[in-house]
């Protein structure tokens, strides 16, 4: 089984063997939550939470993970929790930095760092929470802002966004006589906050959760605005099995369709989970359903820019050195 | 805050729809969601944890021997776990 | 001791919200309001604010800045304009439902289009069902005082609602004029600290804007109304402690040479005080002539209405603002719904007056009145007239 | 009542003249307004800005039809606008000029009271910029009475800082070589 000779080749070793048995037991993000079976993003925000630890506020912009947590009058979080609206996660987050700031100054709430921590998913990251994230992310507030990708607006019934991938199939992008699903390539957003000098950003996946974790620690760490762009399955709005979520994400690192890198203050580095050679693209995409009818040359396409952009990627580690 | 009849009426509606009870997901069970559940097989379990790492409800936990389990109320059954136990420990089985 | 001062009105507003000691004030730049913030970041440069300022992307986000600000524990402020309190409709609507008191002071302003920087209040009639306390300002004073008392009013543990203070965008932002300024310490008397319900603190993890399923949804509007209509008394014994403070008496309706009119006018804003000069005048040629100034616009005072037109024959309602569709003006509708079941009501005429800054002079109001008188014999066809537009 | 309206350029300070003359009035206990024209002018434009004094508290709050009072601040401005539009016909007009009023007459639909001053002059000498308002402010002061002199002090000193005398100094020039035609 691939996933079992892929722990045994280092996974495993790089896991520490008994790595999970380190992580922080409690559970911020509690179960009975309505997420779908074999909810990524689910996992991820447990990953998550654990990572940051209590001393954290989150601020969910609408979407999936804010419907299935808080149906009142019961929540899922453990943590403070806050959400708005769908755009606004970002500037939301800038509020609430700002705020515990100055109320910490004033001495009129204890004095001991707290963290404020932005989550949304693509739609509200990369589409209309866009201009919000710009505009927390430049005035440098000293917060995370973790973006749950998982390539549509999973929430209202997979809908195109500009995260989905090229090819997918979604209800707003479906194949047709006139159409081959969506044309438009994935938004690279982790460049995009790149471009905001900020000091800290990386791409993550729930099926690398120690890296991803390790991710969460170093960017609650930094004091200033950083950036974690998490793919996150969704079985759901994929087409694939619920209990394929680990593994998919797995095959998109592998693949390179989503590789796993960290910019620390515009220095590009590598994760240690990237493999030397990337698989061939097609055994990801053709465990899903939402690829199901790319044609060959269609697939050919989109693997030769899944290495190009890889290339591109490749020559900034490099030139990071 | 004190235990509500539900649904609340008015004016037991709490201002601002404010949730006071952390983890209060709990009452409810998703665990009536799942058509199939995971069987753990002790004898094959190395007791690495990564059941308990890549469970989405957070609902696999490790006993005292170091043996894992998952909490049938919340357990929906997508079958992560069993997938990626690469000893094998963990089989699915169909509700009856 | 409270100082006389001549300041231009938008930076009075600004040194009153300093007063109240904001702690979080996010706010983008817009025509006529950005005087407000503009000031407000210089007292915070100055230190004499101990104050985040944050210069946030849009005004969606400076009132999505705010409402986090808010759950934060922190006593937020902004300000805002026509298009731009348009632009944060989303969230305005939300924070009120989160019982969130965020202040805001909005320079009224039409709606674009055409583009139009001048002043009507088109902005905030389109946003006045989102749960909001709303006051009316008439002058530099009431300005400096509405803002003070603003922060008490939605503060206040009875109410916990977003306030915003209206102010007529230019008839009142730009002018210089004097007023009298209330000292930190008669400030810090008046205002107690912020103690939110709930606020987010890893201590004491709350969960704020919950989903809330069919079954749910209608009582949490029940009890926003009900929040909002009791505000009303909260806001009554503001006024009263202000007085009592201050000396300057606050009403929902404050009447000027009504007590024995047939006629009266009523208006909402900076309109109200070159309106009283047409009533002196008319008052000269012995018309019995009166008027009545709203100030609080939601929650709505249908009570003091009643009483307030109870011996008026004609009661001319104006508005700066057109309902499109037939309706008239948006003052007018809550006029006629508030007297409808009432056995004894005047005749009510509405003009829709000073829309994206025409100017409404002394004469104008004389010659509304003047017409209304005989509409007491002869019933208006029309539910409401766009005074001087041109045909 | 005295209501003043002021002619300028958009960066000339026109808002600035009413805003100092609305503040000595304040100073002095008196009741005052002063505003601009509430419009998108860039700078060089033609502008309005008003002032209304009064001993009692002032209600009218619109624009400024009938002034009692013009001031132009800008020689150039007279063959663009009708400076004297609405002003009364016992009003007093006052034009910032270097030119003999002959000169100035043919375009100045006015019989009343006229004063002239040649204040960029003034300013150019006193200040290094051709920028009036504080200049014309002194000649206001002069043909009218409407605040002290000394009233402009304190807020000519909060508002230029340590160019305040240069300006006051303008200013009282202009006082004193203010003259009626």
């Amino acid at each position: 089984m691939n996933t079992a000779k892929q722990y045994r080749s280092g996974l495993v070793e790089n896991f520490d063997l008994y790595a999970p048995k380190l992580v922080d037991k409690e559970e911020y993000f509690a179960a009975g939550h309505r997420a779908c079976q074999g909810c990524g993003e689910a996992l991820a925000i447990r990953l998550m939470c654990k990572a940051l630890g209590r001393d954290t506020v989150i601020v969910n912009a609408t979407g999936c993970m804010e419907v299935i947590s808080t149906m009142y009058p019961t929540t899922a979080w453990k943590l403070p929790w806050m959400h708005v609206a769908f755009p606004n996660a970002a500037a939301v987050a800038s509020g609430v930095e700002a705020g515990l700031k100055v109320l910490r100054r004033k001495g009129k709430i204890k004095d001991r760092y707290v963290k404020t921590v932005g989550i949304g998913g693509d739609g509200g990251t990369v589409d209309i929470g866009l201009q919000a994230l710009s505009g927390a992310m430049e005035r440098g507030h000293d917060m995370l802002y973790v973006c749950f990708d998982n390539e549509a607006y999973m929430n209202t019934g997979i809908q195109r966004s500009g995260a989905t991938p090229f090819g997918a199939s979604t209800t707003t992008a479906p194949p047709g006589k006139a159409s081959r699903g969506n044309r438009t390539w994935k938004k690279n957003m982790p460049e995009m906050m790149v471009a905001h000098n900020i000091p800290y950003v990386a791409t993550a996946c729930h099926s690398y959760p120690i890296d991803f974790m390790n991710k969460v620690k170093k960017a609650r760490s930094i004091k200033g605005p950083s950036y974690i762009h998490c793919l996150s399955v969704c079985p759901t709005g994929w087409r694939c099995d619920s209990k394929s979520c680990i593994k998919m994400g797995r095959l998109a690192v592998e693949t390179g369709a989503f590789p796993l890198y960290e910019v620390e203050n515009g220095k590009y580095r590598l994760s240690a989970d990237m493999p030397e050679t990337l698989r061939p693209l097609e055994d990801y995409i053709k465990l899903q359903g939402r690829f199901r009818h790319l044609t060959p040359d269609e697939i050919g396409y989109f693997q030769e820019r899944v290495k190009l952009e890889y290339k591109k990627l490749m020559t900034k580690v490099k030139s990071s050195r | 805050m004190a235990e509500k009849k539900w649904p609340e009426t008015w004016q037991e509606v709490n201002p601002g729809c404010i949730v006071f009870r952390p983890g209060s997901s709990r009452d409810y069970h998703t665990g009536t969601w799942r058509a199939e559940r995971p069987i753990w097989d002790n004898s094959k379990c190395i007791k690495c944890g990564i059941c308990y790492l890549f469970c989405p409800e957070g609902c696999i936990s490790e006993d005292e021997e170091g043996y894992f389990a998952a909490d049938l109320n919340y357990c929906k059954g997508c079958g992560i776990c069993a997938h990626e136990c690469w000893p094998g420990a963990i089989k699915m089985v169909g509700e009856e | 001791m409270s100082k006389r001062i001549g300041m231009e009105i938008a930076l009075a507003a600004a040194e009153a919200a300093a007063l109240c000691r904001p702690d979080v004030i996010a706010a983008y730049p817009i025509t006529p309001n950005t005087h407000v913030p503009e000031h407000l970041s210089e007292i915070v440069a100055e230190g004499r604010l101990d104050a985040e300022f944050i210069t946030v992307e849009s005004e969606h986000s400076a009132m999505s800045a705010c409402a986090g600000a808010s759950g934060a524990g922190a006593r937020a402020f902004t300000a805002t304009s026509s298009q731009g309190l348009l632009y944060m409709a989303e969230i305005l609507a939300i924070i009120s439902s989160m019982r969130l008191p965020v202040v805001m002071i909005i320079g009224n302003r039409a709606l674009s289009g055409p583009l139009s920087i001048w002043n009507d209040h088109s902005d905030i009639m389109s946003q006045r069902d989102i749960g909001w306390i709303s006051l009316f300002a008439a002058n530099g004073q009431e300005t400096v005082d509405m803002t003070i008392q603003a922060f008490k009013i939605a503060e206040h543990p009875d109410v916990m609602l977003p306030t915003n203070v209206n102010l007529d965008g230019f008839q009142l932002t730009h002018v210089v004029e004097p007023m009298l300024m209330p000292d930190q310490e008669e400030v810090d008397r008046f205002l107690p600290p912020f103690k939110p319900f709930a606020a987010l603190n890893p201590d004491d993890p709350v969960t704020l804007g919950a989903l809330g399923l069919p079954d749910i949804y209608t009582e949490a509007c029940k009890s926003r109304e009900e929040v909002l209509l009791n505000s009303k008394k909260v806001i009554l014994e503001v006024w009263k402690e202000w007085e009592e403070q201050f000396g300057r008496k606050y009403e929902p309706i404050e009447p000027y040479e009504a007590e024995d009119a047939e006629v009266l006018m009523l208006t909402m804003g900076s309109m109200g005080e070159t309106a009283e000069m047409a009533i002196d005048e008319l008052r000269k040629e012995g018309m019995k002539a009166g008027l009545l100034k709203l100030k609080l616009w939601r929650p709505f005072p249908f009570e003091e209405l009643k009483e307030a037109v109870k011996g008026a024959k004609v009661l001319v309602v104006t508005d700066r603002c057109l309902s499109y569709g037939g309706a008239g003006g948006p003052v007018a509708l809550e006029v006629r719904s508030a007297l409808y079941e009432e056995k004894k009501r005047p005749v009510i005429l509405n003009y829709i007056i000073g829309l994206g800054g025409r100017d409404v002079m002394v004469d104008h109001f004389m010659e509304m009145i003047r017409t209304a008188a005989k509409a007491d014999a002869e019933r208006p066809e029309k539910a409401y007239e766009i005074y001087g537009v041109r045909e | 009542m005295i209501e003043v309206r002021w002619h300028g350029r958009g960066g000339q300070g026109a808002v600035t003249s009413v805003e100092m003359l609305a503040l000595a009035a304040i100073g002095e206990g008196k009741y005052a307004q002063g505003f601009p024209s509430f419009g998108p002018e860039r700078r060089g434009a033609p502008v309005e800005a008003f002032n209304r004094v009064d001993d009692k508290r002032i209600k009218k709050r619109q624009r400024i039809y009938r002034p009692d009072v013009v001031v132009v601040l800008d020689p150039g401005l007279i063959t663009l606008v009708n400076v004297a539009e609405g002003l009364k016909p016992e009003g007093l007009l006052i034009l910032n000029t270097h030119k003999p009023f002959t000169e100035v007459k043919p375009h100045i639909q006015f019989d009343g009271r006229i004063a002239l001053v040649d204040a960029t002059a003034i300013a150019w000498a006193e200040l290094g910029v051709p920028i009036t308002n504080t200049t014309m402010l002194g000649a206001l002061v002069k043909m009218t009475d409407i605040v002290k002199m000394e009233s402009l002090s304190e807020p000519i000193e909060h508002r230029f800082g340590r160019i305040a005398n240069k300006n006051l100094t303008a200013m009282k020039r202009a006082f004193d070589e203010v003259k009626l035609v």
